[in-house]
């Protein structure tokens, strides 16, 4: 059975139909990557499957219950996470806070507990404080975490939102442009944090992202979208030789370079 | 100081030879927030009272009064704050105010807790001085003005009996319990005469367009309009019942007075409307045109009912100390409850045993913007 | 059914006065996000300066009108600068317990200056009565439709067709890239302040006019009714501010006029609740959806 | 045309962003910036455009100093700067965008012309001309924030990162139209992460470090640099 | 983390809780006798009725200003009604004292309840609004609260319901400023607090990452409301007589600016603000034309100078006293 199963999922705002008739599956582990134009509706469907936009038609299946139309909050504790196109990080908040906030779905000690201070809720906090040190460690940012997350280079502002989604212990983790504003050396190390990530939590990955180079050498397999319509799926060398996505996407100098 | 016990305890053994040190009086008003005007208008008569007894040689065989002022901010706790601040900070032998029912009973009982005696000029609601549990009067609490039952019981008797008219609409503040108290003796007393109230509405005292309900007054057909009220409401409320072709008379109480009136409504306007006063400031008697006057050249204005009283306010305190022979709280209160036969420019007024002084009820009729008298009702002990 | 009409008529007179007052609530709101809590008071300081010029120079109405609204668009555009210019990146609570802050120091300062006293704003009209059947329109509620209709379509006009308009609706959605445009963003916030307390001054002068009293804490209800009136709307829409004031005061009419004039405050917001349920930005505003 | 001479910029007190920053861009060129994030490159933008001002040092323009002259001013003069991040006026529409691009001109004609120009060079703005242009994708924003810049008629034109979340396709299409613009005599300095693009199009090129420039010269000079194509090349 | 560093740091966390407690405890026992009056060497030492008073006033006014800061700086929603939920815990704790002779501990948690009741009514509807939309609806609801409480007669419409008794004391005060004070320190540094402060922050992202946003906004409003009922409770049966008018939108306008005044999210600059605006208010009795416009200016001369409160959103702690060095290390957590 597919972990997440999208079918004939469409949204409109107003007049204007962003997603239509769009199909999407993913199994268990993979590495899948969303491609398409600006304004094909990436980031929608990622809204969409997210809670933050409700679909207008269709449904969205993940691990065999649906989700369509659930509050964000009850989509993560069912196992997506995400990172947002433009930051959205807890701004004013330490490194450390960021990535304690997810932990605490999972928290075991209640109000009454942290309010007087018995001894569960000192366990609990030092619990999540060692865990959400340890998810800082994969991403090198152990040593900033008493920073304030702004104060962050953008690179690690990203790398600390990945952070962020992976303390929420999903099972299929969403990255909208990882790669936005990074060099090719960091982009570089982004693809083997992707893969690590991927192997060591044994995660499903759907990503979007406009470098080429990131998309091709890290997904098994490619979604391309375009004006709200999946016009091509398959391996990044079927659809690097997609006319149709050479046409409304790649150019051709990318498929000469890549 | 320390504690309440002995609030004169740090100044001098012998007040009474003290010539040379001061009497301090307290005033808690409200000098800001909503009903500013009634505490600032109270201050300036005391001010203006105290300033002529200071240049008559003070009280007490030479002491000058001192006025330590305090604003409420018409908020109780603000009232209990101040009022504290000056029976145990400042040392007050007596306080004047709050001008306003509410403020008083707040202000009341840190004023029984410290056994000091406070005389409120003009807050008339009748619990002010009484002690509702034990129908007894407060004991250092006093009031200056007439209470509410007196003016809503003379305002039926007078449309019952003196104008013969037997329907009433009744319209109220709700925001006042000065206007709540009078209206429901006004209607208990009405209908006990035999009168009927056939419409009964309500405004508040930041409303400027009373359009709305008097529509509906008009539409009852009343014969009379009972309205108490203060004169920046009656104003605008004249007025507008006028513009309406509401041509009935409106009977009210003493927060007509005042020269605003005429200016807020038109003379026109407010011919054929009566109000039970405790003096008029058109008034030909030598004692009230020598304060208006006097009123006038040192502020500028024609003074209200609120500086008249608290005018009054102070000089029977002063009258009080006097005959109590010291400053000593106890015996002020003692002199303020003994209180007889006192010529104050609001009538002469006596004491009674609830601490409501006894004095006349005048009637005037507004006569093309000018308060005529009309008639002059005894009071009716209770 | 007359009745109806008679309190409709009230209404829609009491609306063009909240109408006036929150449309500058609804610009300023618009441009810098700041709830101007001391408008109410221009209103206010408006009504007395038209008092003054009428009661000391003998001016005629409309020239009292017009310096009313001068003052104190000179006023707001200080109030401005002094105040709320400094805190123009700093958060948006600060701001407002400043815009608090001025309230209190224009109405108290006032309360010092001309004291507390209400004072009868002098008669400025003869006075016609139109009779219709058993209704009453009294010239009084036409002059002041009348105006504020006016100043409603000029404001309307201002910011949609001019530059200085333009530039006001740009400088709200992000006023560096504004500045990029080339426009003066110091400028446009002053034009809006001038604006917008031209507008609640006349409202003071027309409240005077029509109701005769003036009193320096005359603006703190019409203020909070009038911000209401811009929520109702839509805030920083200016026909929703419009809209929300006629709504507004012709509802507080008919509550009072069905005899519930004691709980007319609790009605006025109890709708105002209920749109904000119904329609959480307002009756006029966009719903739109924050792109992620 | 455009000189900059040892200017520094600070952010409060503590932020020394901008160290000793000389750099020149001469009539007719494109000039590039590319630096890892953070190192500067949006704030000499900023600094040229009179969004911040230097603590020391001048920037003139056609030999007028312009050091410090209010961002509204420095419009007048010909210097349109399309900034990180796109800030277009989300509210507003396509159309009254490109309108507020031309603010300063009066000359109605000649803004519908340029009005016609830009919507040939980007169709996709010409379909959503009327919607309100916060819910454009980011590429959309990126395309309305050229199209708003072009119809100030720059004869300097600072781009932030033009083709920062773009499509390759995009990408390509936003480094040829800066092309045209220049060819048709529009003076350019670009900020850019995509250095290969950026390089392919530009004379000349600096390399911004922690607030200083550690690299100039012609673009083909730079891109040789064994360092530049380590850490920007991707190789 | 191993283990005897993790030791070490409980040893340490629990010798500064045992600090402060002393502290309190000692200032509990001073102020107490020091209020009631005591004898020594035949010199009466008592405070001041006015002093003790205005004591009073501090503790209410840092109750209201920190429970106001639970809603407005820790979870970011701007409240404009808090002195609603006042009113409902003092007319109702005084409904129960006066009418039902109830003893007063019933009173003031049946006041903190019926206002953390109402805190829910209020703020499920409302919560989903947003900024300044909530902060309107709520200062309507305020409002309604207020006009009912004129109209109903049993509590005494316009004019007040008194007499009510005496019965605030300072064990009462001490209690529930300390208490409220240690519950907010408590919940800002829990999973719980950082939930509110997460959506503050950034209301769509604290979504996605598992915070059910309703619920912990509504979580935060009945705190605060539950708070200030108690404050209002204490209120009522220090001043004799309550009022509906008392409890107007400048009320609630007072304790908003304390909470700004001292910096939002911050616990401390609460106290300080709460507490130096009592002080500023006693200080202002002295010239009565004239306080209110003082007041004003003071307002905006702190925000002009100082616009992001006294405090930041820092805390004023241990740690700010100790070396700069150690104090970088700790730095950061917001409720530290
Ligand atoms: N809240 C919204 N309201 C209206 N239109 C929207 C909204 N969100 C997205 N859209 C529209 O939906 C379309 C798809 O947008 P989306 O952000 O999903 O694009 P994308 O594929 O992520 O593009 P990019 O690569 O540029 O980020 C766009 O045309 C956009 O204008
Ligand atoms: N508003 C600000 N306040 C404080 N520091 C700032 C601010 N803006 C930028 N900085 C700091 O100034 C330095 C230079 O920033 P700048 O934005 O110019 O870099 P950049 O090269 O454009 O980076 P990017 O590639 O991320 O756009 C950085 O260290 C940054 O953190
Ligand atoms: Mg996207
Ligand atoms: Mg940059």
């Amino acid at each position: 059975m597919a972990l997440l199963e999208i079918n004939n999922v469409g949204i409109a705002f107003g007049g204007l139909r962003a997603v239509t008739n769009c199909n999407i599956s993913l199994e268990q582990g993979e590495l899948i990557g969303l491609i398409g134009p600006n304004g094909a509706g990436k980031t929608t469907v990622f809204n969409m499957l997210t809670g933050v936009y409700n679909p207008t038609e269709g449904e969205i299946i993940f691990e065999g219950k649906s989700i369509a139309g659930l509050r964000p909050y009850h989509i993560t504790k069912r196992g997506i996470a995400r990172t947002f196109q433009n930051i959205r990080l807890f701004k004013e908040l330490t490194v450390l806070d960021n990535v304690k906030i997810p932990y605490h779905i999972h928290a075991r000690h209640g109000m009454f507990s942290s309010v007087l201070r018995l001894p569960a809720y000192y366990r609990g906090e030092a619990e999540i404080t060692e865990k959400a040190i340890a998810c800082l460690d994969v991403f090198g940012l152990a040593d900033k975490k008493d920073e304030v997350a702004k104060n962050l280079p953008y690179g690690q502002q990203r790398r600390l939102e990945i952070a962020r989604a992976l303390a929420a212990q999903p099972r299929l983790l969403l990255l909208d442009e990882p790669a936005a504003g990074m060099n090719p050396q960091e982009t570089h190390e982004l693809m083997e944090l992707i893969y690590w990530i991927r192997d060591h939590f044994k995660l499903t990955i759907l990503l979007i992202e406009h470098d080429m180079s990131l998309v091709m050498g890290v997904c098994e397999r490619i979604y391309v979208l375009e004006y709200g319509r999946i016009i091509a799926e398959g391996t990044p060398d079927e659809i690097k030789n997609d006319p149709k996505v050479i046409k409304a996407y790649l150019g051709e100098e990318v498929k000469l370079n890549a | 100081g320390c504690g309440g016990q002995e609030p004169t305890g740090n100044e001098g053994e012998n007040p009474a030879n003290g010539a040379g040190e001061p009497v301090k009086v307290g005033l808690n008003f409200e000098l800001s927030g909503d009903v500013a005007t009634y505490g600032g208008n109270g201050v300036k008569g005391i001010e203006m009272a105290a300033k002529e007894i200071n240049a008559k040689g003070g009280v007490l065989g030479g002491r000058q009064i001192e006025l330590v002022k305090v604003d409420n901010k018409s908020d109780a706790a603000e009232v209990t704050n101040v009022q504290t601040r000056l029976l145990t900070v400042e040392n007050v032998a007596a306080t004047i105010g709050p001008a306003t029912s509410t403020n008083s009973l707040a202000a009341i009982p840190v004023a029984m807790e410290n056994e000091i005696p406070l005389l409120t000029p003009s807050a008339t609601a009748d619990k002010v001085t009484v002690d509702e549990a034990t129908g007894k009067a407060k004991e250092y609490a006093f009031r200056l003005c007439f209470y509410d039952s007196l003016q809503g019981n003379i305002g039926a008797n007078f449309i019952y009996n003196n104008l013969g008219l037997k329907k009433a609409a009744v319209y109220i503040d709700t925001n006042s319990d000065y206007s709540k108290a009078i209206g429901s003796v006004f209607k208990k007393d009405f209908t006990a005469l035999g009168g009927e109230i056939i419409a009964e509405e309500n405004y508040v005292k930041t409303d400027q367009d009373y359009k709305a309900t008097l529509t509906r007054i008009k539409n009852a057909k009343p014969e009379v309009i009972y309205l108490p009220g203060y004169y920046n409401n009656v104003g605008l409320i004249v007025k507008q019942a006028r513009e309406m072709g509401i041509t009935v008379p409106f009977v009210g109480a003493d927060g007509y007075d005042s020269p605003d009136l005429v200016k807020l409504g038109g003379a026109k306007n407010l011919n054929n409307v009566f109000f039970t006063n405790h003096y008029s400031s058109q008034d030909t008697d030598p004692k009230v045109r020598a304060f208006v006057e006097a009123f006038k050249a040192e502020y500028g204005d024609v003074p209200d009912a609120f500086a008249a009283m608290g005018y009054d306010a102070m000089y029977l305190m002063a009258d009080a100390i006097n005959r109590a022979g010291s400053d000593d709280p106890i015996a002020i209160k003692d002199a303020l409850a003994a209180t007889k036969d006192f010529p104050a420019v609001t009538g002469t007024l006596t004491m009674d045993d609830k601490h409501n002084p006894i004095k006349s009820v005048v009637i005037l009729e507004l006569v093309d913007g000018v308060p005529t008298f009309k008639d002059k009702i005894d009071p009716i002990q209770p | 059914m007359e009745i109806f009409i008679q309190q409709l008529i009230n209404g829609i007179a009491l609306g063009s006065i909240y109408a006036l007052i929150a449309l500058g609530y609804t610009m300023v709101y618009g441009i810098i996000k700041l709830i101007n809590f001391a408008h109410g008071d221009i209103y206010m300081v408006g009504a007395f300066v038209a008092f003054f010029m009428i009661s000391i120079f003998d001016m005629p109405f409309s020239i009292a009108l017009l310096v009313a609204m001068a003052a104190c668009a000179l006023l707001g555009m200080i109030i401005e600068r002094v105040a709320y210019k400094p805190l123009r990146n700093q958060d948006r609570l600060t701001a407002l317990i400043t815009a608090i802050g001025v309230s209190f120091f224009l109405e108290y300062t006032m309360i010092y200056l001309v004291k507390p006293d209400p004072r009868a704003f002098p008669a400025s009209f003869q006075l016609h009565n139109f009779h219709i059947g058993n209704i009453v329109i009294s010239s009084k509620d036409l002059i002041i439709f009348a105006i504020s209709l006016g100043l409603m379509l000029l404001l309307t006009y201002v910011v949609n067709r001019t530059k200085t308009g333009k530039s006001m609706r740009a400088v709200s959605y992000d006023s560096e890239a504004a500045q990029l445009m080339g426009i003066d963003v110091n400028k446009t916030i002053s034009a809006t302040f001038a604006l917008g307390s031209a507008l609640a001054a006349a409202a003071g002068v027309l409240v005077g006019m029509y109701y005769g009293q003036i009193e320096p804490l005359m603006g703190i209800m019409p203020g909070l009714k009038a911000f209401i009136a811009a929520v109702i709307g839509g805030i920083g829409i200016i026909p929703g501010a419009a809209f929300g004031g006629l709504i507004l005061g012709v509802t507080e009419s008919l509550v009072s006029g069905a005899g519930y004039s004691m709980l007319r405050d609790a009605v006025a917001f109890i709708i105002l609740i209920i749109i904000l349920i119904v329609k959480p930005t307002g009756l006029m505003g966009k719903n739109v959806k924050e792109k992620v | 045309m455009l000189k900059i001479n040892q200017i520094n910029v600070y952010y409060g007190a503590s932020i020394h962003a901008l160290k000793e920053i000389s750099l020149e861009v001469k009539q007719g060129e494109i000039v590039t910036m590319i630096g890892a994030n953070g190192a500067g490159k949006t704030s000499i933008l900023k600094s040229i455009s009179g969004l911040l001002v230097p603590k020391s040092g001048t920037i003139t323009f056609e030999s007028q100093n312009i050091t410090g002259i209010p961002a509204k001013d420095i419009v007048k003069k010909g210097i349109c700067h399309v900034p990180e991040g796109r800030r277009i006026f989300a509210n507003m529409t396509v159309l009254e965008n490109l309108e507020l691009g031309a603010f300063l001109d009066s000359d109605k004609a000649a803004v519908k012309q340029r009005m016609k120009t830009v919507f040939e060079r980007f169709p996709r703005l010409f379909e959503r001309k009327n919607q309100s242009s916060g819910t454009l994708s980011g590429g959309e924003q990126q395309m309305l924030a050229m199209g708003r810049a072009l119809m100030g008629k720059p004869r300097l034109l600072l781009l932030d990162e033009p083709s920062m979340g773009l499509a390759p396709i995009l990408v390509q299409e936003i480094f040829n139209i800066i092309k045209e613009i220049n060819d048709q005599g529009t003076t350019v300095l670009v900020v850019e992460q995509n250095a290969h693009q950026a390089l392919s199009i530009a004379h000349r090129a600096y390399v911004l470090e922690t607030g200083r420039i550690v690299l100039s010269g012609t673009a083909d000079e730079v891109a040789s640099s064994e360092d530049v194509k380590k850490a920007y090349l991707g190789g | 983390m191993n283990n005897k560093k993790q030791g070490n740091s409980f040893l340490k966390r629990n010798a500064l809780s045992l600090i402060v407690a002393v502290i309190l405890v000692a200032v509990y026992l001073g102020l107490h006798f020091w209020i009631a009056g005591f004898e020594i060497g035949g010199t009466r030492y008592k405070l001041n009725n006015y002093y003790t008073l205005n004591l009073y006033l501090m503790g209410m006014n840092i109750i209201l200003a920190v429970s106001l800061n639970l809603v407005c700086g820790i979870t970011g929603q701007l409240a404009l009604g808090h002195a609603g939920f006042m009113a409902v815990g003092a007319y109702l704790s005084a409904i129960l004292t006066v009418k039902f002779g109830m003893p007063f501990i019933v009173a003031i948690l049946a006041a903190g309840l019926a206002a953390a009741i109402m805190g829910f009514l209020i703020g499920l509807p409302t919560l989903r609004l947003k900024g300044d939309y909530l902060a309107i609806a709520t200062l309507g609801m305020a409002e309604i609260i207020r006009v009912l409480l004129i109209n109903i007669d049993y509590v005494g419409g316009a004019s007040g319901f008194s007499p009510i008794p005496k019965l605030t004391n300072w064990t009462w005060i001490f209690v529930a400023t300390v208490g409220t004070v240690l519950f907010a320190k408590n919940f800002i540094n829990s999973t719980y607090g950082r939930a509110c402060i997460s959506i503050r922050e950034d209301e769509i992202a604290a979504e996605t990452m598992g915070i059910n946003s309703t619920r912990y906004k509504t979580l935060a409003f009945c705190l605060g409301a539950f708070f200030a009922g108690v404050a209002g409770a204490l209120y009522a049966h220090n001043f004799y007589i309550i009022q509906p008018n008392v409890f107007n939108f400048f009320k609630s306008f007072e304790y908003l600016v304390m909470v700004v005044l001292g910096g939002l999210g911050s616990i401390t600059g609460s106290i300080l603000a709460a507490s130096g605006l009592t002080i500023v208010n006693v200080g202002l009795q002295k010239v009565p034309e004239v306080r209110m416009i003082l007041y004003s200016i003071v307002l905006i001369a702190v925000m002009l100078f100082r616009p992001g409160g006294i405090m930041g959103r820092k805390e004023l702690s241990f740690s700010s006293f100790k070396s700069k060095k150690e104090r970088g290390k700790e730095r950061g957590t917001s409720g530290n």
